[in-house]
């Protein structure tokens, strides 16, 4: 796997957005500005990012209550993101989702998700479908060590087995279901162990180290794309931020996350690693992060002036053909 | 006039046959369909006639539901065979918190044509966990549409109805009704979700009824003309949509109204329809709403039992002359 | 009078520590519990008290659900934590085809005294797998029992009742209404299933409420009272068994009933309410039973669609409006 | 593991007991004095009489809609059993509960079920029920090859494993979930294969050899008596009679279901394993079936002389303290 330095930039852009706008979505959250609550996945970005530039737009992912890095990452529109966790008419799902809901289909993005491995049963069907349709398009699930936990994550991973469906399991095992560590809940230390049990490759990945998510994930890819069925993807990472924003962490040290943080930052270490190797200068780096700043800065201001909806469209949406909400009509 | 009679299962499996044809992305996907071509002879042919559209899957009924949603997202039109509907128990997430939801959470964004198949009912003798009948739940989840065909003409023309439309409807079809026969016409036709069947003509009470409580009212209704009471019967067929037109043309007419379902009383359906129909139509009531349902029981197993426990037509006979002898 | 007041959270925490120390074979099961002692304080000081009795599980609510089910069976009173009451749907079997009905199907050989405790409803801006009041559901489960309260006082008596219950019980608790404040005795004291409470005398209409309802009616009643309508509010508290009695005797004196609760509308348990009032009242009725409840739709998140969505006390004070000056 | 011939004839007679009960309940439904449907585990007595016969009275056991062999393997009463099936008063769920829900409390059964894998959630909590009690009592999930493919399974097997519960996963292979063989709906041929991923031991046994059964449940009732955790038993076995009473099986051929009759009969296996040790004379085996069919007969005549219950007994045994089933009351 040999990239371009363009191609290499355009990861750390990727991430880069992933980042500042969960560093703004935190802000936003603390100001009061986003309702509801969010999870961030701030110190994950390697995983979303190594996956989703496998993908093509045409290709489906699920994502889960801490999506919004998977959903930047395949390609998500940053104003009507954050207009959605604003709650404003010209977010993606006219402010009917928010963040734990935000799903854009026309780039194959199924959904963020509530519940936990709750799109598992969903990227089952995308698979099928695209087996059934015979395109070469994959569907990549993205889930927690936590649900990891959840009856239905076997159901899928039996189904895709038997049936060769060219599903990508990617969990990102982030050593935490909001309080309880992974060693507490899980059988075992390596999740991808699991995947014998289906006969399904399993491959347990540095999930911070973007080349080597990127890496796994191409592979995986390709196996599905070639008919040969699914792949299991453990990305170790941590979560650097709370389960949720304001958790207060009486599970753990400040040192415990200190470890994640600097030299093991995703973003640090893939910079360090351009730079290391003259892939791009400082000043390059500098100029993505500064021209994402002004992006988000934008979807900011787009969200701020956009309109509530009006009370009237909670009733809209719910059916095609419109039973008007109730049942009488 | 060319009035063919022919079963339940032989219009489901024509109807069946016919969207299938139309549209090759309608499949069926279930536990152990293929080789019986269904335990009711309703998918007969079917394997045969599109071998890669029928789908027998692994026991796992979270992800089979899961593969009508994600199938309805990306372009599919599944049908879900739950084998049973108390089976859906299996996969109410996947029903109620995702398909039911997904086009409201996303503001639009898609549609989720799939159709959720569930055989329903009791008289079996197959006890608790096989025998009931739970479309009030679903009545109860903004998202879902709701049918309950009774006579295998409906059967043909609602399941069509249920294929082409774009939204997830639960199809609940009596397990003793699959055997039924009926006229059922040769052409294809469909009968459009949320239109109620006047099915029998008459002035002073109206008998609202679906799926197998059709059946004991059109034998209540004879019943009932022999001691001089001229029964309406109106086939809802729809529950969600809900033809509230229909119904309330009879109620004004008859002024008297006895609910029928096989599902049991507290909580189901027959409470939604009374409480519309005496908040909409008060006056035109000379009685109480009465209803007649299953037992508040788990279904026993014992034929004296569960026989005891199920609706039948003497309990439409009594339920009607409570309140027309008064 | 040592009038003590605390919060909703606080009684919780109460009750379960006096029942744990009544009675070791109670045992609290759930996610993420012990650290933050409840997300909302509710489990306050229990994971110390009881090290060995306050478990921490994996996401694997089937699981979770059967440890409640096979403790009851082997000798102990589980009590298990739902997290929110939307998560039911992954447990749906364990529940309803198995806790539900076991006793039954083996002929009483055995008691479920489990507690299946479900923070619910909305207002919290969580959206559609976040928000919901799925009672009804619970309601329309025969061998299920299920209870909803509404103030602390409630709260504390309702939950200790419910942990001696040997049925299985469905205990839904509002989560705004946690932080909630009221009177709560210091004594050890039980409030029984299936009794109402009238919280409020008047003689003009009867409000039918239970959980975040029954404030809604209180400053429903308020206001009321400002337009010279005298409003008599039931609380419920429990909906399975019904405190017939006592609904009754209220609306014999009213004649006028305004149920009010917070799930949505189509199906919900105001049905069933409605449809009973109708039956057994039917001669008591001035205006037909008026129902207040969220609107039928999944909860979306915006604050402006949620407020619209759910119902408040001027929904009630226009239901009461809308029967009174006619 | 010497067991003395005492012991082994009781084994016997125990598979006996099974058989005939069940080609006693064939005939019966056949006949029509059984209602509903009934599902027969014969050819799987090894693995019913194999592991029932480790546990005490008061261990516990879930079974299955193919549970009249666990029933009695682990001591049930056949009179009340018969009564049960045939819909009577004197019945084990006084007529409510038929083949699918037979149970017996009082000896840890704690049901059969009509949902598949049904009874694994409430294992889970038989097994922590007997961790928090400090008994060293074990309890025991059957459940079969179609059944594995349920999420409750793995949220059951992750569960047990993480809190060492004493249980023991009994899975029974016989090939068929209905009309779908386990080749093609499950990913591994081994199910016992997945026991690694939960870092549970998993034993594959020839089921249908009573003595191997046996000696792996022994094992894992030890394992679990000392609270050192569950244990995956995977017994090979074969559904000889179809899915259920009056199953066309078109699914299979006559030579398929041959193959696993005559000397592959777990009966036969164990029988002339006996007559080859001079454990036993083919005399005192044929005294053991007269003795067992001389008990069938007598419980075929109890249930038929009992009389149905009453219509009205529909209304209890729903709630401990009565609410007379409907809610008005
Ligand atoms: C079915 C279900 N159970 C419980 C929850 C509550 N919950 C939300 S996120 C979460 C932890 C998830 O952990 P993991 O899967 O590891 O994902 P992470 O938060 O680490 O990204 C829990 C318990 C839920 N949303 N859905
Ligand atoms: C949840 C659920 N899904 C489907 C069924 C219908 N069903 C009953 S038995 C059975 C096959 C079970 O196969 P297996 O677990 O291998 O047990 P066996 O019948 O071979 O003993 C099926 C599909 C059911 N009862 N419950
Ligand atoms: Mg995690
Ligand atoms: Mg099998």
């Amino acid at each position: 796997m040999v990239e371009d330095a363009k191609t290499l930039l355009e990861l750390y852009r990727s991430m880069v957005k992933v980042r500042q706008f969960e560093i703004m979505a935190g802000e936003h959250f603390a100001k009061g500005t986003i309702p509801g609550f969010i999870h961030l996945s701030i110190g994950q970005e390697a995983s979303s990012v190594g996956v989703c530039s496998c993908l093509r737009s045409d290709d489906y992912v699920t994502t889960t209550h801490r999506g919004h890095g998977h959903m930047i990452a395949k390609g998500a529109d940053l104003k009507k993101m954050t207009a959605e966790l604003f709650g404003k008419k010209t977010g993606y799902c006219r402010g009917k989702g928010g963040s734990m809901h935000i799903a854009d289909f026309s780039l194959g993005i199924l959904g963020a998700n509530g519940v936990v491995a709750g799109g598992l049963p969903i990227i089952a069907g995308a698979g099928f479908s695209i087996k059934m349709r015979k395109t070469d398009q994959v569907a990549v699930c993205f889930f927690g060590d936590g649900a990891s936990n959840r009856g239905p994550v076997h159901e899928v991973m039996n189904m895709a087995a038997i049936w060769k469906l060219p599903i990508i399991f990617a969990v990102e095992n982030n050593q935490w279901a909001s309080t309880t560590p992974q060693k507490d809940s899980g059988s075992v230390k390596n999740l991808s162990k699991r995947a014998a049990g289906y006969n399904m490759p399993g491959i347990e990945v540095d999930g911070n180290d973007l080349l080597a998510v990127k890496k796994a994930a191409l592979k995986a890819v390709e196996r599905a794309r070639n008919g040969e069925g699914p792949t299991f993807i453990e990305n170790n990472t941590y979560r650097i931020k709370g389960h949720f924003e304001g958790d207060p962490q009486r599970y753990r040290t400040k040192e415990d996350v200190e470890k994640w943080e600097g030299k093991n930052d995703p973003l640090d270490r893939f910079s360090q690693h351009m730079l290391k190797n003259s892939i791009a200068k400082e000043n390059d780096l500098k100029k993505i992060r500064e021209d994402v700043a002004a992006e988000i800065k934008e979807a900011v201001i787009f969200a701020e002036k956009s309109p509530f909806p009006e009370a009237k469209e909670a009733m809209e949406d719910i059916y095609v053909n419109d039973i008007k909400g109730g049942i009488a009509s | 006039m060319n009035e063919r009679i022919i079963s339940a299962s032989e219009a489901l499996a024509e109807a069946l046959n016919e969207e299938m044809t139309k549209d090759e992305n309608v499949f069926i996907i279930g536990e152990d369909i293929r080789v019986h071509e269904g335990i009711f002879a309703q998918f007969k042919g079917l394997p045969t006639q599109f071998p890669d559209r029928i789908i027998d899957a692994p026991i796992s009924e979270a992800a089979i539901t899961g593969v009508g949603l994600g199938g309805a997202l990306t372009g599919m039109r599944p049908i879900v065979d739950m084998h049973f509907s108390d089976f859906v128990t299996c996969c109410m997430d996947e029903l109620c918190n995702q398909a039911a939801k997904i086009r409201y959470m996303s503001g639009g964004q898609v549609k989720v044509p799939m159709v959720l198949w569930c055989p329903d009912g009791g008289g079996l003798r197959a006890a608790a966990q096989h025998s009931q009948s739970l479309e009030a739940w679903f009545i109860h989840t903004p998202g879902l549409k709701v049918v309950v065909p009774s006579e295998p003409s409906d059967v043909k023309g609602l399941i069509k109805s249920a294929i082409r439309d774009d939204d997830p409807v639960m199809f609940f079809q009596h397990k003793l009704l699959f055997s039924k026969e009926g006229h059922v016409p040769e052409k294809p036709y469909l009968i459009p979700l949320g239109k109620a069947s006047v099915k029998r003509q008459g002035k002073d009470v109206t008998l609202l009824c679906y799926g197998s409580a059709y059946y004991m009212c059109k034998e209540a209704a004879d019943e009932l003309h022999n001691q001089n009471i001229d029964a309406e019967i109106v086939d809802l067929r729809t529950l969600k949509p809900l033809d509230m037109e229909t119904i309330a043309k009879s109620i004004r007419k008859t002024r008297n109204v006895v609910i029928v379902h096989e599902a049991c009383l507290t909580g189901g359906f027959g409470a939604e329809l009374t409480a519309i129909i005496q908040d909409e139509l008060f006056d035109y009531l000379d009685a109480p709403v009465k209803r007649v349902a299953a037992k508040d029981v788990p279904m026993p197993f014992s034929p004296v039992l569960e026989d005891f426990c199920l609706p039948d037509a003497s309990d439409v006979v009594k339920a009607v002359k409570s309140i027309k002898s008064s």
